[in-house]
């Protein structure tokens, strides 16, 4: 099996596996217990968050676990759009957002009276900063850009928007990041972040666990109400052998990304040259974008038809984000780009983890090289 | 955002003269180098009659942090190291600078040193050559020569070109390690720990004595006292000895056999009596408390006369005179006081008499305490103490081996 | 180590782990992915849903994974409020709840203007049926009232309430059942419950997935926003090992309810019998309550005191709910019940599980008869 849809999950690493084992059977005390037990598993899940916040490169007390990026965009927006409501009621975002930015916005927008601009982005995925800088009003209260596209790549300007908010003290800047953290450095106190979602079984841990960071000083009225876990920004008894688990897979990741730093982008690299004799077969993905996804297109080729062709020669890829695969729409990513309806239609997402290896570029690109004229013919 | 390559640290020259310059500055560097532990390829150097911490790499922000806190240093500014001599990569460096201050400065005046005889521009041509530069290139700035928002400074040296523009202020004092050793009182409050603070501010080293009182104590409450304990060695040498001493027997024995409103001043008095046996073992030569004057019934001058006549040690209260909104100040200021709040009972909140005594006398109290086998309880307490090392270095607590 | 504190958590069955270690490893595909990974995992999870329908007598359709109960009240009391907003925004609940309605319906209330009334309750812990049906008005929307005390354990007039209130097809009726499930029977559909939350990890399954039942044809403004997934009611890539996890401990749970239906009041009355000695030692649960809480007070000795003397035995409690625990403030359900500050203050709530044995029990109470005395001999 080649599985090269590492960005809509991966697998666990095996030592994921075995700590969150071994938490589940040890630290099964609540941390908000009094007794021994309680206070284990809460010096547990103090370690887990000074490590987190190691690795961010930010305070202890800036780090929220939630239960995934869909909650941690869900609280940033919402908890910044409730909370700041009274200074204004814009709010900036992009048209290549995952749904759990985008939809989130148009929420706010159809229920809450929310005014949204969706910023374009140009035939590489990008939004532009003057964009940005024009789309601002008195009333913008948050401005919530993607660190890299999950369909295709593209790597957004954040340090440039971090540095550009920067004289705007009253907007709060939200990243969702979650297919940034593993792949490229993320640093979210020297971009000029306020607010950043990641999700762990993006990188090897367990899913139903994320994280959030508020940068100090930064309010929220809380999305989840209870018994105040969490700073009382995500109450409820803490999942801590899925955060234990969490915690493990960013060490080993950031780990891979600093012993290797070159890894994925040899892979990417290897494809996109692979391919290149391919007719027919189109590169969708900036060349300078994230070096762990590549979405090609072979017009002519509904997607899925060759998807399930790769899958019979067990390769395992996806046609755009997984939770909008079911849906037979073309890609709004690749329409927001440009790119046409066709390629939007034809379009395959590779995406790659360290755990993948350069021979199984090598299979990917052979088999495609079979597959595509075969489904070719057939289609003509 | 600017890429540092050194922190500048300056500190209070002037009171040192002769040969405790070399141990204070001895203590100093190994204050910050452990400090800053964990950015392992930043690197403490003295040259020149000033010390400078290089970063080779590491984040500004995040070395800065540590090193701010540390006792001694009046105040540490970033700079950056221009290693070629051109004119161009001098201004581009200065200009980067000057914006990188949030929020943007409004004015500026720039002061060019130059040591490097070689470099073509002398130091009154470099202050114009820099500050038109900057001034073409960045809006809404002007340069005031009198009171500038933003002094930016450039020296040159035959190393290179070092720039500097902002300067972060640091606690002075002196660096602890330095002058003796005393042993602070410590419970989980908010005033004990601001006490050792300002205790060590005077570059004193200090070890903690806690006592605990299970089962009306807990392990959190113990957890409580080393964070507390962890967070204020930052300021010193980064780690602390904390003496926990079983405080249950006594109470219980007090509460039992003397009067309820001489509780608080009996009990105190045991605490100093244990207090000194232990300064004794650990050669230290004085005492440190939280006491203020008339926060509470217990703490009139009267009290303390009271207490204070079990010791011949000097015991050092540097709140004595501040109000309590002045002590919650500086426990906000030094990181101490979320964790105080946290509402785990200790040994002073579990027995609290309906109306303790205002006005205790030294007679009254010897008297009342003549029921107890004082000597014996002391030795006791002291005997059975415990040793535990608070640090702020996260591997030297207790980790879990699961990441 | 005696562990009576399965009101605050409950130690995951081994069964559950070994079964979540596998799904960890083999169905780590993304239920949505459109490759046979993917649509393995979608089969785990649907098996799953039918699962606990059948486990709560309810249809397949009615069944949304949560991320705990925090996240099943929130998302069934602010759907709720939002989506009939114009209906009216008035809400009943009762003043003994869990923080996890209790301040989700404050927060509605100083936010968002809705209207709350908090029924008292009667030195039983219950509130009266009279009381609710006061308070109903035509702006009336929801009234939630949890089945089974977390303190106290008093069990809450639900089957009269839930017919009561089919008189009013308007008003939804939300039950916080996290403390009912497998220790009485929790059937929705007869209840006339509309919307019901449960939590994995107070029934031996992991921490951070739960359940929110929501009876066809009740619509919810979506809580968290973004893919799709669980009918838009909750999405967020799946917690597949966390939802199969619970699932089996549904299961086991269920199945000694069945086998053993008095295990936990044979060892309630065993307390109640055995502390009936100790003087000093007051009662606080309704004689009539769930059969897994006692909850007792010693007054002159607080809680905190007793809960570490009994730690040195080797016997974990807590002393009020796990999560407001580590305020020092009297218990506010036995203060609701009118029981005093001082019994409020000394409480301890003792919490069973199929786990514990008679012996665990006489153990206790031999404990309790020795350390009781001696503290209120240290205290005088
Ligand atoms: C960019 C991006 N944001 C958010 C999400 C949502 O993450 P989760 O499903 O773990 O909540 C995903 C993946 O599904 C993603 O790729
Ligand atoms: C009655 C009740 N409701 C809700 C909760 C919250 O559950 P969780 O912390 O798993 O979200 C609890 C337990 O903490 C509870 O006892």
């Amino acid at each position: 099996m080649v599985y090269l849809d590492n960005g809509a999950t991966t697998a666990p690493y095996p030592e994921v596996v075995e700590t969150m084992k071994e938490v589940l059977q040890t630290y099964y005390g609540n941390p908000s217990s009094l007794h021994h037990l309680g206070v284990q598993s809460e010096k547990v899940l103090k370690q887990s968050r000074e490590l987190t916040a190691k690795f961010l490169e930010v305070s202890p007390g800036e780090i929220v676990f939630t239960s995934g990026a869909t909650e941690s965009n869900n609280t940033a927006i919402k908890g910044i759009a409730f909370q700041y409501q009274n200074r204004g009621k814009h709010i900036i975002t992009s048209a290549v957002e995952h749904p759990a930015v985008l939809d989130v916005c148009k929420q706010l927008q159809d229920i809450f009276g929310v005014r949204l601009t969706v910023l374009p982005v140009d035939s590489k995925g990008m939004v532009r900063l003057d964009d940005l800088k024009q789309a601002i009003t008195d009333e913008t209260i948050l401005v919530s850009i993607m660190f890299v596209n999950n369909e295709v790549g593209s790597i957004q300007p954040i340090q440039e928007i971090g540095n550009y908010l920067k004289s705007f003290p009253k907007i709060f800047f939200h990243v969702d990041a979650v297919q940034a953290f593993g792949k490229i450095p993320v640093k979210p106190e020297t971009l000029g972040i306020d607010l950043l979602s990641l999700s762990a079984h993006k990188f090897h841990g367990p899913k139903g666990t994320g994280i959030l960071y508020v940068r100090k000083g930064t309010q929220l009225t809380p999305l989840l109400v209870g018994g105040g876990q969490e700073a009382k920004f995500r109450p409820g008894t803490e999942n801590l052998a899925g955060i234990v688990g969490m915690v493990k897979a960013m060490r080993l990741t950031q780990q891979k990304l600093k012993d290797q730093p070159d890894a994925l982008k040899r892979m990417r690299n290897r494809l996109v040259e692979g391919l290149q004799g391919l007719e027919g077969c189109y590169i969708n993905s900036p060349e300078e974008g994230a070096p762990h996804i590549l979405n090609l297109s072979v017009p002519g080729v509904k997607s899925e038809v060759l998807l399930h062709s790769l899958e019979d020669k067990g390769i395992y890829v996806s046609t755009k984000s997984a939770c909008s695969s079911k849906l037979d729409r073309p890609s709004r990513v690749l329409m927001e780009m440009g790119l046409g309806e066709e390629r939007a239609r034809s379009a395959l997402r590779i995406s790659l983890s360290y755990e993948n290896t350069i021979d199984e570029m090598d299979y990917f690109i052979t088999t495609m090289k079979q597959v595509v004229p075969q489904l070719k013919q057939m289609l003509n | 955002m600017v890429q540092y390559d050194d922190i500048l640290i300056r500190y209070g020259e002037m009171a040192l003269k002769g040969k405790n310059r070399g141990m204070f500055e001895k203590q100093l560097a190994d204050n910050i180098r452990r400090g800053i532990h964990d950015f392992p390829k930043a690197k403490v150097e003295t040259a020149y009659g000033r010390m400078y911490v290089a970063l080779n790499g590491e984040p500004y922000d995040g070395v800065a942090e540590r090193i701010k806190k540390i006792f001694g240093i009046t105040s540490l500014s970033p700079t950056k190291r221009v290693e070629n001599f051109t004119l161009e990569s001098i201004q581009e460096a200065s200009l980067s600078l000057m914006k990188d201050i949030d929020p943007a400065p409004k004015t500026f005046k720039v002061e060019v040193k130059r040591t490097n005889k070689r470099f073509p521009h002398r130091s009154m041509e470099m202050n114009h050559l820099v500050g038109g530069f900057i001034l073409k290139n960045m809006d809404g700035i002007k340069v005031d020569v009198h009171q500038p928002e933003v002094l930016l400074k450039v020296e040159i040296r035959n190393e290179g070109a070092f720039l500097t523009c902002v300067n972060v202020p640091g606690f002075g004092g002196l660096p602890v390690g330095t002058g003796g050793k005393a042993m602070l009182l410590l419970s989980g409050g908010i005033d004990s720990p601001v006490a050792g603070w300002l205790t060590m501010k005077r570059g004193m080293r200090i070890e903690g004595i806690h006592f605990e009182s299970p089962p009306f104590t807990s392990e959190r409450a113990r957890q409580k006292v080393l964070d507390l304990a962890g967070i204020i060695s930052e300021y010193g040498t980064g780690e602390m000895r904390v003496h926990m001493v079983p405080f249950t027997e006594i109470q219980t024995e007090i509460r039992q056999k003397c009067p309820e409103h001489y509780l608080i001043t009996i009990m105190r008095r045991f605490m100093m009596r244990i207090a000194e046996a232990i300064a004794k073992k650990q050669k230290a030569l004085a005492l440190s408390t939280g006491e203020s004057l008339g926060q509470v019934a217990s703490q009139t001058i009267e009290s303390m006369h009271t207490i204070n006549n079990v010791t011949n040690y000097p015991i050092l209260r540097p709140l004595v005179t501040m109000d309590k909104s002045e002590i919650m100040q500086i426990a906000h200021k030094i990181g101490t006081y979320e964790t105080s709040i946290l509402p785990f009972e200790d040994c002073c909140t579990i027995f609290v008499p309906k109306s303790p005594v205002t006005r205790p006398t030294v007679e009254k109290a010897s008297e009342f305490e003549r029921v107890l086998d004082i000597e014996r309880l002391v030795q006791d307490a002291v005997e059975r103490t415990e040793v535990v090392k608070a640090s702020s270095k996260k591997e030297e607590q207790e980790q879990f081996d699961l990441f």
